[in-house]
C-alpha cells in the first residue's frame, strides 16, 4: 500500500506524458501535434516539480515561522524549460502558418501524398 | 470563532453557488442560458468566496490584495460573458424561443 | 586579463554579437561583423585547444559559485577540439554565405539569417562548453530553435515541412534527455556532471538510472540522427539553403555525437554502459545498419544534397561505430572522423551551393559538363569527394584507416571488412556525381546559360577545407595528437578527472 | 489533505489529455489545451511551486493558447479523419510508457524529506541563499544569481524564437491607414478594456520589481506586460496597437535586452569577477547581488514583452492579411 503513496504521483504523470506523445506522433494535424508536444512537456514538467516536493514543506520563499521549505532547484529548471516550450510553440506555429498558405493544407497525409518528402 | 464560522458558512456557500452553475452549465438547452447560468452564480460564487477569505487573514496586506482580486474579477468576468454572448449573437446564433419559433411557422 | 576568461567567451561572444546583428539592420554590416565575431570565437578556441592539450582541463565558475552550486564551464581536449571544429567551420561559412544567401535568402531576411546563424553557433559552443546536464539542454534548445529558423528560410516551400519535422523530431528529443536528466536528478541531487559521474558510480543497476541513461541516448541519437531516428536528417539538409547546410552538416550532428561521448564516457562511465547495460552491441548493429542502408540510399538519390545528406547519416554511422568498439583506439578514430568529416562535408556542401549559385539546380543533371565550366568548384567537390571515400592522401582515408585499425585490434574482423565495404557505395554515388560531371555532355539545364565559376568569396572558404583536408591526410601528426589526447582523457576514470583539477 | 486535492487534480488532468486524443474540433481540443495548462498551474500550486504556476498560467494558459487560436483562425478547425495505421504509435507509446514506468520503481518516494533531491546542492540554496544574496525568494536568488547562465540561455531561447517567427512571418507594416477593425460594436468590452489594461501593467511592473520578494520577476512581468497590450490589440485593432508599440521599436528592444543581461555579465570581467559574479558590482557584495539581479531581470523582461509582443503582431499580422483578402 505504501509502495502506491510513494509512486501513485508519478504513474499519473507518466500516463498524462504518454498521452501527449500518442498526440504527438499520431495526430495527423500539425496543430494538434503542436498540442501533444506540449501536453508532453508540461507533463514532464510535472514530474520534476513532483521531484521537488517535500511533505509538510512550503514554498521556497522565506516566511517567520516556516521551518521546511520545498526544494527550490526544479522549479528554477522548470521555469526555464517552460519558456524553452513557449519559443518552441511559437515557431512550430508559424511554421504551420507558413505551410498552410504554401501548401493549402495542414494534414499530414494530404501534403505527403503529393511532396516526395522522402 | 465566530469569524471562522462566519468564514466557512461563506466558503461554502460560494461553493454551493459554483456548483449550481455548473449544473446549469451542463443541463440548459442553449447556449445563451447556459453562459447566463456560468456567469450570474460565477459572480457571486466569487464574492462570497473572497469574503470567506478575507475573514480568515489578519486583515492586512493579504486582504487587501484579496480586495483587489474581488475587484478584478468583478469587472472582467461578467465582460468576458457579455463579450461571449454578443459575439454569439452577432456569429448569428439564435435564442431557444428564435429557433422554435420559425419551425412552427413552416409547420403552419 | 582576458583570458582567464576565454572559456565562456566562445558563447558569450556569439550571443552578444546576435542582438548587435539585428541592431545594425543592414546586411553589409551584420555579415561583416558576424564574421569578424565568430573568426575572433574561432581564434579563442584554438587558445583553449592548445591551453587543454597543455593542462588537461579548464574550469570555469559562472558567477563565481563553486560547482556543484554554479554552473560550470568545463573545458577539456575532447570538448576544445570539437570547440575549434565548429567556430572554424561557422567562421568559413559565413564568408560564404555572403554571396550564397544573396541568391536564396531575401534581402530583408539576411540580418534575420545572420543572427539566427548566431544564435546557433551560441548553442552549439554553450554544449561543447558546458558542465551542467541541464544547461546543456539550455543550449541544445537554442540551437535548435536557430536551427529550425535557419532551415526554414530557403525560398523552396518544401524546406517548410523539412523544418517542422525537424521541429517535432527535434523536441521530442530535447524532451526524452529533460526526462533522462530528471531521473538522473533524482537519485542522485545534483546537475554538474563531474558530481553526478561520482554519485552515479555508487549505484550498481538501479532502475531509475538506467532508464534516465536509456532517455538520454534515444533522445541524443534523435538528435545526431542515428539510424532509424535519422528520417528528419534528408529533408532538413537538402531544403535548408546552402549555406545553412554546409554548416548544420560539419556542426549540428557532430556536437551531438559529442554529447552522447560526454554522457557514455564521463557521466555514466563506459563500463557501466558497455559492461553492465551492454549498449555497446546496440550501438554497434544500429551503426552497421546505418552505414549500408543509408549509403545504399545515397547511391539512388537524383539530388546531390540528399546524396551528400544520407551520406553524412552514414557517417555518423562511422562515427557511433568508432565510439561501440569500447576502446580508447575506437573513441579515437570516432573522434577523428568528428574533425575529418566536418572539413569534407563542409567543402561538399559549399561546393554544391556554389553549383546552385550558378545552374539554379541541384540535381545531378545540373552536373553534367560542369568539369569544364566551373573547373575550380568541382575540383574541390572531388578532392572532398574522394576524401569521403577515403581515398590515401586525404583526410577521410586517415580516419578510416584508424578505424580498421581500431576494429583489428580487437580482432573485429568482420567489421574492418563491413567497413570497407561502405566505402564502396561511397566510390558509387561521388563516382556518379563526378561522371556527370566530368564525362557527360551538359544537360539542357545548363546547356544554353553561360555558366561561369563560382565568385572568389565562395571559393576560398571551399578551397580553405579542401587544402586543410589534403593537408591533414598527409601531415597527420596534429589531428590525431589531438584526438588521441581526447579519447585518452575521456577512457580514464571519471575519479582522477575531478583529481586533475 | 495536499496529496487528495493532488489526485483530483491529476485524475482531471487525466480526463483532459484523453478527451484531447478523440476530439477532432481543434478548436475545443486548444481550449482543453489551455484547461489543461490551468490545472497543471493548480498542481504547481499544490506542490509549492508557486513561481512556476505563476508561469504556466501565464505562458501556457495564455500565451500558447492565444497562438493556437491565432493559427485556427487561419488554418481551419477541424481535423480530418486519417488513414494512419494507429498500430506504430501505439506500440511506441506503450514501449515508451512502460520504460517509464519501470524506472519509477526505484524512484525516491514521492515528499520525502530524505530523498536524495533534497539533501544535495538544495540545502544551500535554503539554508544560506537569504545570506548570500539577500533575497526572501530563494526561487529567484537561483534563477538569477546561483544558475543565471541557465536564465541568460532562456533569454536567448525566446529572442531566438522571436528571430524564428518574424523571419518566417513577417512584422506587419505600421504606416498602413489606420482601419479600424477592432471590436467596434462592443462597447462595454472597449470601457472596461480601457480600465483594464493600466492596472495590467501596473500589476506588470509590480511583478518584475516585487519578484526579489514574492513569486514573480522579469519573465511574468514581460508576458502580463505583453497581454495588456495584446488586449489592446484584440479590442482595438492591430493598427491601433502597431501605432502605440511601434514593431520597429520591439525589435530593438527585444536586442537590447539580451544586451543588457549579457551586458550585466562581461561588466564583472572588467571588475575582476567572473561572468555574471554580481559581487563587484557594488563594495558590499549582498548589494552587488542585488543589482546584478535587478538589471538581469530588467534585461529578461524587456526581452520577453518585446519577444512575446512581436510574436503576436507576427500571427495577428498574417490574420488580418487574410481577412482584407
Amino acid at each position: 500500500m505504501s509502495f502506491i503513496v510513494d509512486y501513485y504521483n508519478y504513474w499519473i504523470v507518466v500516463f498524462l506524458m504518454m498521452a501527449g506523445f500518442y498526440i504527438v506522433i499520431s495526430a495527423n494535424n500539425l496543430v494538434k501535434k503542436i498540442v501533444g508536444l506540449n501536453i508532453f512537456q508540461t507533463s514532464v514538467f510535472m514530474m520534476y516539480i513532483s521531484i521537488g516536493k517535500v511533505s509538510g514543506g512550503s514554498a521556497p520563499i522565506v516566511a517567520e515561522g516556516i521551518t521546511t521549505y520545498s526544494n527550490p532547484l526544479p522549479h528554477v529548471l522548470i521555469l526555464t524549460a517552460i519558456v524553452v516550450g513557449v519559443a518552441t510553440t511559437a515557431v512550430g506555429l508559424a511554421l504551420v502558418v507558413r505551410i498552410k498558405r504554401a501548401y493549402g493544407t495542414v494534414e499530414e497525409n494530404e501534403f505527403e501524398d503529393k511532396e516526395d518528402l522522402i | 470563532m465566530i469569524l471562522e464560522t462566519l468564514s466557512t458558512l461563506f466558503l461554502v456557500l460560494g461553493a454551493f453557488f459554483s456548483f449550481t452553475g455548473v449544473i446549469g452549465l451542463f443541463k440548459f438547452p442553449d447556449f445563451f442560458t447556459r453562459v447566463h447560468a456560468a456567469s450570474v452564480t460565477d459572480s457571486i460564487a466569487t464574492i462570497l468566496i473572497i469574503f470567506g477569505l478575507i475573514l480568515r487573514t489578519d486583515f492586512g496586506l493579504v486582504a487587501v490584495k484579496l480586495l483587489f482580486i474581488l475587484i478584478f474579477m468583478l469587472l472582467t468576468s461578467p465582460t468576458a460573458s457579455h463579450a461571449l454572448a454578443k459575439s454569439a449573437r452577432h456569429g448569428g446564433l439564435l435564442t431557444l424561443a428564435e429557433t422554435r419559433a420559425p419551425k412552427k411557422e413552416d409547420n403552419d | 586579463m582576458l583570458e582567464q576568461h576565454f572559456p565562456v567567451l566562445p558563447i558569450v561572444l556569439p550571443l552578444m554579437a546576435a542582438p548587435i546583428c539585428i541592431l545594425l539592420g543592414r546586411s553589409q554590416l551584420a555579415w561583416l561583423f558576424a564574421t569578424l565575431i565568430s573568426g575572433l570565437s574561432f581564434f579563442i578556441s584554438v587558445a583553449l585547444l592548445l591551453t587543454t592539450l597543455d593542462q588537461g582541463v579548464l574550469s570555469y565558475a559562472l558567477g563565481g559559485w563553486e560547482p556543484p552550486w554554479g554552473i560550470e564551464m568545463r573545458i577539456d581536449v575532447a570538448s576544445a577540439l570539437v570547440l575549434c571544429v565548429v567556430t572554424g567551420i561557422s567562421s568559413l561559412v559565413l564568408v560564404y554565405a555572403k554571396e550564397s544567401i544573396a541568391k536564396e535568402i531575401d534581402r530583408s531576411q539576411h540580418t534575420l539569417f545572420y543572427a539566427a546563424h548566431l544564435l546557433c553557433l551560441t548553442g552549439l559552443s554553450g554544449i561543447l562548453s558546458t558542465g551542467d546536464a541541464f544547461n546543456l539542454f539550455v543550449f541544445l534548445e537554442i540551437s535548435s530553435l536557430a536551427t529550425y529558423t535557419l532551415v526554414s528560410l530557403a525560398s523552396d516551400k518544401r524546406c517548410l515541412t523539412a523544418a517542422f519535422r525537424y521541429l517535432v523530431m527535434g523536441t521530442i528529443g530535447a524532451t526524452f534527455i529533460l526526462i533522462g536528466v530528471g531521473m538522473m536528478y533524482m537519485k542522485t541531487g545534483t546537475l554538474n556532471m563531474i558530481d553526478l559521474a561520482a554519485r552515479i558510480a555508487e549505484f550498481d543497476g538501479n532502475r531509475t538510472v538506467n532508464t534516465g541513461l536509456a532517455f538520454i541516448l534515444v533522445g541524443v541519437s534523435i538528435k545526431l540522427a542515428l539510424f532509424p531516428l535519422h528520417m528528419w536528417l534528408p529533408p532538413a539538409y537538402t531544403h535548408a539553403p546552402s549555406a545553412v547546410s554546409a554548416f548544420l552538416a560539419s556542426t549540428a550532428t557532430k556536437v551531438a555525437v559529442y554529447v552522447m561521448v560526454r554522457f557514455i564516457f564521463t557521466i555514466y562511465g563506459a563500463e557501466y554502459v558497455f559492461y553492465t547495460m551492454s549498449m555497446d552491441i546496440i550501438l554497434l548493429v544500429l551503426a552497421i545498419v546505418a552505414i549500408f542502408k543509408c549509403s545504399f540510399m545515397a547511391t539512388v538519390q537524383s539530388n546531390v544534397k540528399t546524396v551528400l545528406a544520407f551520406s553524412s547519416v552514414a557517417q555518423i554511422g562511422y562515427m557511433i561505430l568508432g565510439i561501440s568498439l569500447v576502446s580508447s583506439a575506437g573513441l579515437m578514430a570516432g573522434l577523428l572522423h568528428i574533425f575529418n568529416h566536418a572539413l569534407m562535408k563542409g567543402a561538399l556542401f559549399m561546393a554544391v551551393g556554389a553549383v546552385f549559385l550558378r545552374t539554379g539546380s541541384v540535381d545531378i543533371k545540373a552536373f553534367q559538363g560542369l568539369g569544364r565550366q566551373m573547373p575550380l568548384t568541382m575540383a574541390a567537390f572531388a578532392i572532398a569527394g574522394l576524401s569521403i571515400i577515403g581515398v590515401p592522401l586525404t583526410a577521410g582515408f586517415v580516419s578510416k584507416w584508424y578505424l580498421v585499425t581500431a576494429a583489428l585490434e580487437q580482432q573485429h574482423w568482420i567489421i574492418a571488412f563491413l567497413v570497407l565495404i561502405g566505402s564502396l557505395f561511397a566510390i558509387v554515388y561521388i563516382g556518379r556525381i563526378l561522371e556527370a560531371a566530368y564525362f557527360q555532355k551538359p544537360s539542357e539545364i545548363t546547356e544554353e546559360k553561360d555558366i561561369k565559376e563560382a565568385p572568389l568569396l565562395m571559393l576560398v572558404p571551399m578551397w580553405i577545407l579542401v587544402l586543410a583536408n589534403i593537408y591533414f591526410g598527409i601531415e597527420t601528426s596534429v589531428s590525431v595528437s589531438a584526438a588521441d589526447a581526447a579519447s585518452q582523457w575521456l577512457t580514464q576514470p571519471t575519479a582522477t578527472m575531478g583529481a586533475a583539477q | 489533505m495536499a496529496e487528495f486535492i493532488d489526485l483530483v487534480l491529476l485524475g482531471m488532468l487525466a480526463i483532459t489529455a484523453l478527451r484531447v486524443i478523440f476530439l477532432k474540433d481543434l478548436f475545443a481540443v486548444v481550449m482543453l489545451f489551455g484547461i489543461y495548462s490551468f490545472l497543471s498551474a493548480l498542481i504547481f500550486v499544490n506542490l509549492d511551486a508557486v513561481d512556476v504556476a505563476f508561469t504556466e498560467a501565464s505562458v501556457g494558459a495564455g500565451i500558447s493558447t492565444v497562438l493556437m487560436l491565432g493559427t485556427l483562425a487561419l488554418t481551419g478547425r477541424k481535423e480530418k479523419t486519417s488513414n494512419h495505421p494507429a498500430l506504430l504509435p501505439l506500440l511506441v507509446v506503450g514501449v515508451t510508457g512502460a520504460a517509464l514506468i519501470y524506472g519509477s520503481l526505484d524512484m525516491p518516494p514521492f515528499g520525502d524529506p530524505n530523498n536524495p533531491a533534497h539533501q544535495h546542492v538544495a540545502p544551500r540554496y535554503i539554508e544560506d541563499s537569504p545570506q548570500e544574496i539577500g533575497l526572501p525568494n530563494m526561487v529567484t536568488s537561483v534563477l538569477a544569481s546561483y544558475r543565471a547562465f541557465d536564465t541568460l540561455g532562456e533569454t536567448a531561447v525566446v529572442f531566438a524564437a522571436a528571430i524564428g517567427v518574424l523571419s518566417l512571418l513577417g512584422l506587419p507594416k505600421r504606416d498602413r491607414q489606420a482601419i479600424e477593425s477592432g471590436l467596434k460594436s462592443h462597447l462595454v468590452l472597449r470601457v472596461v478594456a480601457k480600465l483594464i489594461i493600466p492596472l495590467t501593467i501596473l500589476f506588470a511592473l509590480y511583478v518584475q520589481f516585487h519578484g526579489d520578494y514574492g513569486p514573480g520577476g522579469g519573465f511574468q512581468a514581460g508576458v502580463i506586460a505583453a497581454a495588456a497590450i495584446i488586449l489592446y490589440a484584440l479590442v482595438l485593432g492591430l493598427p491601433m496597437a502597431t501605432h502605440v508599440v511601434q514593431p520597429a521599436l520591439l525589435k530593438t528592444l527585444a536586442a537590447l535586452g539580451v544586451l543588457i543581461y549579457a551586458g550585466t555579465g562581461v561588466a564583472n570581467f572588467f571588475l575582476g569577477g567572473n561572468f555574471l559574479d554580481y559581487n563587484m558590482l557594488a563594495s558590499d557584495p549582498v548589494a552587488g547581488q542585488h543589482i546584478g539581479i535587478i538589471l538581469i531581470e530588467l534585461g529578461v523582461g524587456i526581452t520577453v514583452f518585446a519577444a512575446m509582443l512581436s510574436i503576436f503582431y507576427a500571427f495577428a499580422g498574417q490574420a488580418e492579411r487574410t481577412n482584407i483578402q
